[in-house]
């Protein structure tokens, strides 16, 4: 997946500024960014709920700028909000939203597949996402946008409202299905989930500051200040 | 205005002289009117019109709140006038004091209803309407009310007075908008509509500001229903609480455009003179020209005419 | 009400020395029963009446001010059909189902779009569907003119059929049972179908679905299309139910629809059914015992919802501050 | 700007009031202005007027023109009509229309006491009289207005008399001892309900059980019917508007309930549209006020029923829309006033034309009856005889007057 030269914004605000990047096969990324950065708006650009004013987003070898989400899914990327699931519906029904696209059969195999992967809410099927406690409900929301098998997952925040503990069991189920070969676009402004990352950007204002390997990143005193802080 | 600069103050103060002289220029615009032109009703009508528009202006315009049932204000003032003229013997301006009351009294009964959003606010308050309707209208209340048997009030009828009693409300309403548009409370009144929980957070009480745009709106409709009443004296309830009152004086104020001075303005002129210049010849073909008007208006220009130099960054009075 | 022998009936036959077992007894509590059974079912019509209204609510956060003006629609067509075509109102209650879906899609991809992406989508659509309303009337007016039309009572069945000891018209079971059929199949599809299930994921978050890559504007144009059936279906019985059926009378049936969809939860399409049948059981109490106060009922329902319970009976929050 | 507009308005006002006060010759045409309402709620009655009205209309300048005494020769109609679409705010501007835009000659009323309310007040003010087709509400009509007068249709205390009479008289013979009255809560209806209750207390034969109103857009009866079932009265008057009778006498058949004696205005006054809607198995044995048309007064002027009936039949083919009834007897009647009124006024001055339409009263008799005025214009010649639709063949209805005596054409059939 790559994006280049994208500008985009809300109404006549314009938020991004000619940021781009790209995830390659089986690569996990995070970008890194302040509240307020454009994260989640170049997120949107690249799954396609928010239109681009200049740039391009190709999933290759198809460019998809103007795609709908609903194609781009269908193509092999999945999204997770910050939201991630839908509260209003149970959790086996979340999961077969997320997979609507598969065969049935295979949605079958592929969602007894993720609830072997997540035992917490394997045991809790017919309840309501609503009613699952927060780290819950994001182990939910990965599992939702899994359940598409997608080859690219794109996400926004997961460690949003999440105590440490949790972060961190969140960290480490996204490793295992990184293992696993799964491309991954992480937007996050909290620095452990640099343990995930192949390669890390930085967006500030719109555009990408730096473009490199975590070491990289460190390595680069204004940057390891911003979002290391100084201890 | 937050800036105190000598300058901002000059520039506030040639708006107010250009908004007061637009008020001032269709206040005398319809007084002149009806010397020249003899269908008084005709022009009554536009003036009720044009007040209502801007009464609903100033509840919908700078608060967001767009009550569908204005029209049980405009009723309650009708019908606030009528009693005491019927009941007391008073006169037709104490009765114009009745209105007012009325309007403001049903206004507070009603202030719970600014708890709702939106459509949910749009609706209840249309049921708040036939509600009163439903009331005023029974016959149980017959001794009070007269119920559907419907009120006559040939003891006070006096259109010449009446009609210039109506432009001294329409004048009111003007100027009470171009107040709005330029007081720092207008100013916090829009900033509430936009943000509500950012402006709460800047100190602007967001309950007070809703409570007197939404009584001030009520009185305007309320006095408009008094001067009805006084200047037909004959009528029914369902004229009085005719739910076409508010979706006419709604529509006018979306297509000229809301929180503006001039938008509504042109919205009756426009819209109103069409109805009253082909409405009345083919009514049918004009109802359907209306609807699919307000169709294409909603879709396209949401933000009615007044956006076409708005969009453009042009002030508009 | 009670229908059984008893000392009053012997009264009132007396003089003519008959005495059959149509003799009557009424009394307070009869009234009572009667009204209240005599509601459920006029409920469930109404019921049919808000379902649609509500279904479009739901997904679309819009609100179809001219769900009235389609249901009027519904009622012509049927009228059309029997004096044209001499078919009974079943068999065009079906023809409706699908015609009205196909003019819903087209309907909704020209209209909510564009409606959906303005600032204030929810209070624009009522104002937008107001006009369409105006220009539904006004068309029907001008093709049809203005006096009341409807169908043979006969169609339906002449008579009354006694439930629980209350007499009913045979029209209103007719309308009851559709309407329950209706409440069921549109149970079966938001439950039991993957269209269903993706309405519902829209219904409970627009944005998280737009997120998930669910084709939003096919699932809300079906609903849509669904709705605008349902309205047509209520429309082929109106007739029945109110007598007649008018051009300009798709007003009156809007604000009912609304106390009835906002009394059984705005946004919860299964919720109508309780609003129905509380609307109609205490319409038939007010004409029992209040009957000049009758309409006053809908209106004061709608507000006292909005107000005490805003949330409805199933929970959604709808007040701003 | 303002003096110039001033003198602008005094001009205008001096041309009017010049060309008043010169007696012109004779029109190019007489102007008569009128509302209708093509849709909303009161279309039903008011198309029925507008159109037997215009087939007057249309009937007199293929005449010639409409005889005028004052010139002494046939002078065209112009008619001005405007559609009120049953509000009576726009119906209130358009009086002022025809009254002061369009200057006409002769202004008529829409049809129906609300949208006639309106242009009481208006017409008043402007001194223009008011032929005023069916707008019956008590408080048009005043000593001190001399602007109005009541074409057809008593005025509502007087309509129902009959009702009570004939229950009070026949009814109790025949051991009626009990009535229910239901009726739709508007100004038509709701008088009518009040002098029935005031008749049936002044007479005291007659029990009142069950007395109530409802709102007039009540459009189901089932539970109301069952209520009144339950208090076992022998007779059951329903008064309400089409929309409401229609309901009524659906959910009347559909109940299977049976009352002695059933009375119901548009049974009988607007039999085609009734039947139209509820069929004929509905109506049989169903009390109405029968109205001019379906009654054979002997006119001196203008057709009977059978030849306006033919003539209505061939302009307004039947299924084309408006049906033959009471109201389009009234928009005709209207006609042969405004026709009478021309023939004997001395002049177009609206003083000169209430004199001769009160002239007319006691002396004209057309197709609905004797025209007779109160001397505050409210009508009372025209009478509505009490009538029972009875079975005439197989599949049809007749509407026979029962009541009074003397103008009764049947006898009563009161159920057991």
């Amino acid at each position: 997946m790559r994006a280049a030269g994208i500008e985009a914004g809300y109404g006549r605000v314009q938020v991004l500024w000619g940021a781009g990047l790209d995830v390659r096969e089986k690569e996990s990324v995070v970008l890194l960014g302040a509240n307020g950065a454009g994260k989640t708006t170049l997120l949107k650009v690249v799954v396609g709920l928010l239109p681009a004013w200049k740039g391009a987003v190709r999933l290759e070898p198809d460019d998809v700028t103007a795609w709908r989400t609903d194609k781009r899914v269908r193509r092999g990327m999945a999204y997770m909000s910050e939201i991630g699931v839908f509260p209003g519906l149970s959790i086996d029904e979340n999961l077969r939203v997320g997979g609507q696209f598969i065969e049935k059969t295979a949605l079958k195999r592929r969602m007894e597949e993720l609830y072997a992967y997540f035992p917490d809410i394997a045991h809790r099927r017919g309840a309501l996402a609503g009613s699952l406690s927060g780290g819950q409900r994001k182990m939910l929301g990965i599992a939702k946008a899994l359940a598409s098998s997608p080859r690219l997952l794109v996400m926004d925040e997961p460690s949003a409202g999440l105590s440490p503990l949790f972060v961190g069991q969140v960290i480490e189920v996204l490793s295992r299905f990184r293992e696993s070969g799964l491309a991954m676009l992480i937007a996050e402004q909290n620095i452990a989930f640099l343990d995930l990352a192949d390669r890390v950007f930085t967006l500030d204002g719109g555009r990408i500051r730096f473009e490199g390997s975590v070491a990289e990143l460190e390595a680069d005193d204004s940057l390891h200040r911003t979002y290391f802080g100084l201890a | 205005m937050p800036d105190t600069g000598a300058e901002a103050r000059a520039k506030l103060v040639r708006r107010v002289i250009l908004d007061t002289s637009i008020a001032a220029v269709v206040v005398i615009g319809m007084g002149v009117a009806r010397g020249v032109y003899s269908n008084e009703l005709m022009l009554f009508n536009f003036v009720m019109f044009l007040a209502l528009a801007q009464g609903l202006n100033i509840i919908y315009g700078f608060t967001g709140y767009l009550p569908f049932g204005y029209v049980g204000f405009y009723g309650a003032g009708a019908y606030g006038f009528s009693l005491v003229v019927m009941h007391l013997h008073a006169s037709a301006l104490v009765g114009m004091a009745a209105a007012a009351v009325a309007a403001l009294v049903l206004a507070v009964i009603l202030l719970p209803l600014l708890r709702l959003s939106g459509a949910y606010f749009a609706i209840a308050s249309m049921a708040a309407a036939q509600a009163v309707y439903e009331v005023v209208a029974n016959p149980d209340l017959e001794n009070i009310t007269k119920g559907p048997y419907g009120v006559s009030l040939s003891d006070v009828f006096a259109p010449a007075f009446s009609y210039y009693i109506a432009l001294a409300i329409l004048a009111f309403t003007l100027l009470l908008v171009v107040w709005l548009r330029n007081s720092r409370f207008g100013m916090s009144l829009q900033a509430i509509r936009d943000d509500s929980v950012s402006a709460a957070m800047a100190g602007v009480s967001v309950v007070r500001g809703r409570t007197i745009a939404w009584l001030l709106s009520a009185l305007v409709a309320g006095l408009v229903g008094g001067v009805f009443a006084w200047h037909i004296s004959v009528f029914y309830p369902d004229t009085a609480f005719d739910l076409n009152i508010s979706i006419f004086a709604t529509v006018f104020l979306l297509f000229g455009g809301a929180t503006t001075l001039c938008g509504p303005l042109l919205g009756v002129f426009i819209l109103y003179g069409i109805y009253n210049v082909i409405g009345i010849a083919v009514p049918q073909y004009f109802e359907f020209t209306y609807g699919a008007l307000i169709v294409l208006l909603v879709l396209f220009l949401p933000n009615g005419l007044v956006s076409l130099l708005t969009n453009r960054g042009i002030r508009v009075p | 009400m009670w229908r059984r022998r008893g000392w009053r009936a012997f009264a009132r036959h007396d003089d003519e020395g008959i005495l059959d077992d149509q003799g009557t007894l009424h009394d307070d509590t009869n009234m009572l029963t009667g009204a209240i059974i005599a509601g459920v079912v006029f409920g469930l019509y109404y019921t049919l009446v808000g379902l649609g209204l509500n279904l479009v609510f739901g997904v679309m956060r819009i609100v179809n001010l001219a769900h009235g003006d389609f249901l009027m629609l519904g009622g012509i067509a049927a009228w059309f059909l029997f004096t044209s075509l001499g078919l009974h109102p079943l068999v065009s209650a079906g023809l409706v189902v699908v015609v009205f879906v196909l003019i819903g899609l087209p309907i909704y991809y020209l209209v909510v779009p564009r409606l959906l992406r303005s600032r204030d989508s929810e209070m624009l659509s009522l104002i937008l569907f107001f006009g369409v309303s105006q220009m539904i009337e006004a068309v029907t007016t001008i093709g049809l003119g203005s006096t009341e039309r409807s169908l043979p009572p006969r169609l339906l069945g002449v008579g009354p059929v006694i439930l629980f000891g209350t007499r009913l018209p045979k029209a209103w079971i007719f309308s009851a049972i559709a309407s329950a059929v209706a409440v069921l199949l549109v149970y079966l599809y938001l439950y039991r179908t993957r269209l269903g299930t993706l309405t519902r994921a829209v219904m409970v978050s627009r944005d998280e679905a737009l997120a998930t890559g669910i084709d939003v504007n096919f699932v809300s144009a079906v609903a849509f299309g669904i709705s605008l059936a349902l309205a047509g279906v209520a429309g082929v019985f109106a007739p029945f139910i109110l007598g007649s059926i008018t051009p300009n009378m798709g007003v009156a049936i809007n604000i009912t629809a609304f106390a009835v969809i906002v009394v059984g939860t705005l946004g919860n399409p299964l919720g109508t059914l309780l609003g129905g049948i509380i609307y109609g059981v205490s319409l038939m109490l007010m004409q029992t015992y209040l009957s000049s106060w009758a309409n006053l009922l809908p209106n004061l329902l709608l507000i006292a919802v909005l107000l005490v319970r805003p949330e409805g009976i199933f929970g959604r929050k709808v007040r701003r501050a | 700007m303002k003096s110039k507009a001033l003198a602008l308005g005094l001009l205008c006002a001096v041309a009017a009031a010049g060309s008043a006060n010169a007696q012109p010759a004779a029109p190019a045409a007489i102007t008569i202005g009128t509302l209708y309402a093509s849709s909303g709620p009161y279309a039903s009655i008011s198309m029925p007027v507008f159109d037997a009205f215009k087939l007057w209309v249309d009937q007199t300048n293929a005449a010639g023109g409409v005889e005028v005494k004052a010139f002494g020769k046939k002078i065209p109609i112009k008619l001005v009509a405007y559609d009120d679409q049953s509000s009576t705010a726009t119906a209130a501007t358009l009086y002022n229309q025809l009254i002061t835009q369009d200057h006409v000659d002769l202004l008529v009323a829409d049809s129906g006491s609300v949208l006639t309310s309106v242009g009481v007040p208006i017409a008043k003010e402007h001194k223009q009289f008011l032929f005023d087709v069916s707008g019956t509400g008590a408080a048009f009509f005043t000593k001190d207005n001399p602007y109005i007068a009541l074409m057809s249709d008593p005025v509502s205390t007087i309509w129902p008399h009959y009702i009570s009479d004939f229950l009070a008289d026949q009814g109790v013979k025949e051991g009626v001892k009990t009535v229910a009255i239901l009726y739709s809560t508007n100004d038509f209806t709701g008088t009518q309900a009040a002098a029935l209750k005031g008749f049936f207390e002044r007479d005291g034969k007659v029990k009142i059980v069950y007395y109530q109103g409802v709102p007039t857009t009540t459009s189901n009866y089932t539970v109301l019917i069952n209520n009144i079932a339950a208090l076992n009265p022998d007779a059951v008057l329903e008064l309400g508007y089409v929309g409401n009778d229609i309901a009524f006498l659906r959910n009347l058949q559909d109940s299977g309930e049976k009352f002695r004696f059933v009375f119901s205005i548009y049974a009988g006054t607007e039999k085609e549209e009734i039947e139209k809607n509820v069929g004929i198995s509905a109506m049989n044995g169903i009390y109405s006020y029968v109205p001019a048309s379906d009654y054979e007064y002997k006119p001196d002027v203008g057709m009977d029923q059978k030849a306006f009936h033919a003539a209505w039949d061939k302009k307004y083919p039947p299924g084309s829309g408006v049906a033959f009834g009471a109201n389009a007897i009234y928009g005709y009647m209207t006609g042969l006033v405004v026709q009478q009124t021309l023939a004997t006024t001395k002049s177009l001055d609206q003083m000169a034309i209430h004199d001769a339409v009160f002239g007319l009263s006691g002396k004209l008799k057309t197709l609905d009856g004797t025209f007779e005025l109160r001397d505050d214009g409210a009508q009372i010649g025209e009478v509505t005889p009490l009538g029972q639709l009875q079975p005439e063949g197989k599949d049809k209805l007749k509407l026979v007057a029962v009541y009074p005596p003397d103008l009764a054409n049947g006898k009563a059939i009161i159920g057991k």
